[in-house]
């Protein structure tokens, strides 16, 4: 019996590997469509977008780069498909070197959406370069974006480029969208966005640096917000457009219950080795 | 000046002279003696710098693999083969045309590069699952108010956590913002005295370990 | 959907197989992609290191404009690099004690304004208009923050007042620490995840 | 103060360095250490006080290897850490009589931050592998390798004393290693082993301002609620 226990209680950290991959593979293959309920922070960041009257002017940060792609990407996919379908038009930026490229990646992927919405690169959206110098770079934005970004990220001139032709700063927004893996972010916004120009932010953040927004949130600063993978899924739910975020959600309980099963199963384990009456 | 002078105590000049800078301009506006443009001007000077010393990095790195490659070193000198390869072909590419736009440059970036340092970071899955299996034994009130407390937020994370129970967001929500919030800002509290009392004493040439002083 | 017949996909999907070895014992596999990985990191962050340093410190002489500081970094820049002769090496301090210097400066004000004195004053909070639960939670912070700062006192060793508000402090952090662990697993699992999800669906075709 | 040193509190993270550097030598195998993933620029250079703090235990853990002739491992992620740690660690050498041994027992060894820190952490791992360290030391900031070193220098065996002042890596240095040093207890660590009078003196130093920021919290609680403006007294 003892044997058996502490046989139990050295589990080779490779059993748990192994029955996490095998829950997580077997819930992507057969999703149990566990239900998913919208919380309020992802309901406001879809109001703050689908409430603003056509064709408003919305300025996107894309503040991550690749190693962020799995959690930040579909936030900015169904952020992005959401502004088509809303008719906004809108300024795709990045203070991150990583961060057009990925908006590249976004681009091609919905290439299919943006062309039958019969919205066009230039007369409704367009990607700025890489903008240098972090907080710098984005009061410099704000204050004066056609002599921060002299061309796109294509290397036209943004005087030719009919989308910012009477654009002069952030008084010309409706609002900031800010999706983020980290510094430059959410804060790096609020300060050269929100504070001077009064300007409504939404955010999409990452699961780990979700909760250190919160305070900005409940202050009204940010006025709606992306919690990790989970906020994804929530706004692809709402605007009907189930993609890699919600089929995510049941590999994710799967994997949260592994871990857990397991903590729970090293304490039954533990305890019994430890009230067994000795000398057994 | 003499030549002990130059080796050992004007690094340490050079540190506090450059960081007092750094500290004032923060607070004090001097635009009568520029003091905003050399405050811009050192943080340049000290970002280009940095720039030289990741090139000094790669090339450490790049002679360590040379020397296992001349050596011979057993189980080791063909992958130094495979990634000196790979540094000069990165490189190779990324010089072509306007540096770094390259499709070739792009494609290494899109594939091999993301997909690994992606999975790098997802090793972590594995990791998590089997340190919280070791530490979360409840051997002791500490050991006990960690694994309730990570074991929560989890069930809070995990659309699965309100299926089960209502309570478990609820509750999770609340060790995030009240214990957690408030343990965090004495942590970062304690932190940040520390960092600036650690600062003062490299400013003032006290620090061991920082430039050698010891 | 089938199997993937794209060359790229193959290499992306059998690397981040070949990098996953690496959980259950190292092997010429792991060690394949981890030289894969760190060659062409460096390459890439040569490639974007060069063209910064490049545009800062050479550049400038050419179009003859800001000399003194593209001078200045250029000359401390390679000054670096006598750290591979015993003979030079300390000119190499020079250079770096101009990057100690001002990180120095900079962590000071990010460590004094960002984190020290907003962090104080966040703990101050008029109670008068809150609900009798928030009132509670309000004060418990207080007390759970009071009690942090105090078990980071040195120079007293842990005993009577001072031990009992450290005990409470350490509680306190052990709460924060497991709620921090288990509020990750959401992001760790969210990147093993995608790589599933390209392994499944993007290369073997399944679902 | 002068001529008095003070009695600062034990660290149980730090007394169990000489003893993982001890076990080191008595089973013939390497140490490592790394003073974790700041460097002295760019976006993460706030946190360069804990890239310090890391150095100035190294200072200390570089004299024992030095002592009891253990093979050191040292692993930056930046390239200005290299001669800052070449450095420390010829000192080290140096004061203990052995700088003829730094080309041989000690391996400076860099691993790139690129996209993430992903190659650093990958290339760690591969050296754990490799090399089997029985002691791990890792005192500085550190972002998500936190873990996946710590992790597999538990499966290599290593005795393993860790600290940062990292808010989202803490947790796993206290989960999965042997000792820790938490927060504010990093910065203080090189301080306490030096038992140097100046410095020492300063960690009282610090207590004094906690003692106070302890005040200001009760204290401005407390008039802000009575109606007195504390928060606006604290602008200046």
């Amino acid at each position: 019996m003892s044997g058996l226990i502490s046989k139990l209680e050295n589990v080779d950290r490779r059993v748990i590997y192994f029955v996490l991959i095998i829950a997580v593979v077997a819930v992507l293959l057969n999703p149990i469509g566990l239900p998913v309920p919208v919380t309020t922070p992802t309901r406001r960041y879809h109001d703050a977008i689908a409430s603003l009257p056509r064709g408003s002017l919305v300025l996107v940060g894309i503040e991550f780069d690749a190693g962020a792609l799995p959690e930040n990407g579909p936030m900015l996919e169904a952020t992005m498909r959401l502004l088509i379908k809303s008719n906004q038009r809108f300024v795709l930026a990045s203070l991150w070197s990583g961060g057009p490229a990925v908006a590249r990646i976004y681009l091609d992927k919905l290439k299919t959406v943006i062309d039958s919405s019969g919205k066009r690169y230039g007369e409704d959206f367009v990607l700025l370069p890489y903008l240098v110098g972090g907080e710098t770079a984005a009061a410099a934005l704000a204050k004066d974006l056609k002599n921060t970004a002299k061309n796109d990220y294509f290397g036209t001139p943004v005087t030719d480029i009919p989308v910012l032709k009477n654009v002069k700063d952030a008084k010309d927004f409706s609002l900031a969208i800010c999706i983020t893996a980290g510094t430059p972010g959410v804060e790096e916004y609020l300060r050269q966005w929100v504070s001077p120009y009064n300007m409504p932010l939404i955010a999409g953040a990452l699961g780990v640096a979700a909760p250190t927004y919160i305070p900005y949130y409940n202050s009204g600063q940010i006025k709606g917000m992306l919690q990790g993978l989970r906020g994804a899924a929530e706004l692809e739910l709402i605007i009907g457009a189930p993609s890699s975020a919600v089929s995510s959600m049941d590999a994710l309980s799967a994997g949260h219950l592994v871990t857990i099963v397991f903590i729970v199963f090293g304490n039954i384990v533990f305890l019994v080795k430890k009230y067994q009456p000795k000398g057994k | 000046m003499s030549l002990p002078f130059l080796k050992r105590d004007l690094p340490v000049v050079i540190v506090c002279v450059t960081g007092v800078v750094m500290i004032i301009g923060y607070f004090i506006q001097a635009p009568e003696i520029y003091l905003g443009d050399i405050l811009g001007n050192l943080s340049l000077i000290a970002s280009v710098i940095a720039g030289y010393a990741t090139i000094l990095g790669i090339l450490t790195l790049a002679i360590v693999h040379v020397k296992h490659l001349s050596k011979r070193t057993q189980g080791q000198w063909m992958y130094s083969v495979l990634l000196l390869a790979l540094v000069l072909a990165m490189i190779g590419v990324g010089l072509i045309g306007t540096l770094g736009t390259h499709p070739y440059f792009m494609w290494f970036y899109q594939y091999p590069l993301v997909a690994l340092d992606t999975t790098i970071y997802s090793v972590l899955a594995f990791y998590i699952a089997s340190a919280a299996f070791r530490a979360f034994k409840i051997k002791s009130v500490e050991g006990l108010i960690l694994a309730v407390a990570a074991v929560f937020v989890m069930l809070m994370n995990a659309p699965v956590g309100a299926a089960l129970w209502g309570g478990f967001p609820l509750i999770g929500r609340w060790i995030m913002d009240v214990p957690n919030g408030a343990a965090f800002r004495g942590f970062i509290i304690g932190s940040a005295i520390g960092a600036i009392a650690m600062s003062l004493r490299v400013l003032i040439g006290r620090e061991r370990g920082i430039l050698g002083r010891t | 959907m089938a199997i993937s017949m794209d060359p790229s996909v193959w290499i992306a999907a059998l690397l981040t197989i070949f990098a996953y070895t690496i959980i259950f014992k190292d092997n010429p596999l792991y060690r394949i992609a981890e030289h894969v990985l760190v060659g062409l990191s460096s390459g890439y962050l040569f490639i974007v290191t060069w063209n910064y340093v490049y545009d800062q410190s050479v550049a400038p002489f050419f179009k003859g404009q800001g000399l003194l500081v593209a001078g200045i970094s250029l000359v401390l820049g390679v000054l670096i690099f006598t750290k591979f002769s015993k003979r030079t090496t300390w000119l190499s301090n020079l250079s770096i004690a101009v990057l100690v210097g001002t990180a120095t400066g900079l962590t000071v004000r990010g460590y004094l304004f960002a984190q020290l004195i907003d962090q104080v004053k966040a703990s101050i909070v008029p109670v008068a208009k809150l609900q009798p639960l928030d009132l509670v939670n309000t004060l418990l912070s207080l007390v759970i923050v009071v009690c942090t700062v105090s078990y980071f006192l040195f120079s007293m060793e842990h005993k009577g007042t001072v031990g009992v508000l450290a005990k409470i402090g350490r509680y306190g952090m052990m709460a924060a620490f497991g709620a921090a662990y288990g509020g990750t697993v959401m992001t760790r699992l969210t990147i093993f995840i995608q790589r599933a999800q390209y392994l499944l669906f993007t290369w073997l075709g399944l679902g | 103060m002068k001529g008095k040193v003070s009695k600062m509190r034990s660290l149980a993270g730090l007394q169990a360095i000489p003893e993982s550097i001890g076990k080191a030598a008595e089973t013939n195998r390497p140490v490592h250490y790394t003073p974790g993933t700041v460097g002295f620029s760019g976006g993460v250079v706030g946190y360069a006080a804990q890239t310090f703090a890391g150095l100035s235990v190294l200072s200390h853990v570089s004299k024992l290897t030095a002592k009891y002739k253990v093979p050191l491992y040292v692993t930056v992620a930046y390239g200005e850490l290299i001669p800052v740690v070449e450095s420390v660690v010829r000192e080290s050498y140096a004061s203990e009589g052995r700088a003829d041994a730094v080309s041989t027992e000690t391996h400076v060894l860099y691993f790139p931050i690129a996209l993430s820190n992903a190659p650093y952490a990958s290339g760690v791992l591969g050296l754990f592998e490799r090399i089997k360290p029985a002691s791990n030391i890792m005192i500085g900031g550190f972002y998500f390798e936190a873990l996946a070193i710590s992790e597999q220098g538990f499966v290599q065996g290593a005795i393993q004393i860790a600290g940062t002042a990292m808010t989202h890596q803490i947790a796993f240095f206290v989960a999965a290693c042997d000792y820790t040093l938490i927060g504010e207890e990093i910065f203080v660590a090189g301080a306490i082993v030096s038992q140097d009078a100046t410095l020492l003196g300063s960690i009282t130093g610090q207590d004094l301002l906690k003692i106070i920021v302890i005040a200001m919290l009760v204290g401005g609680f407390i008039l802000q609620n009575l109606g007195v403006d504390f928060l606006s007294i604290m602008k200046v």
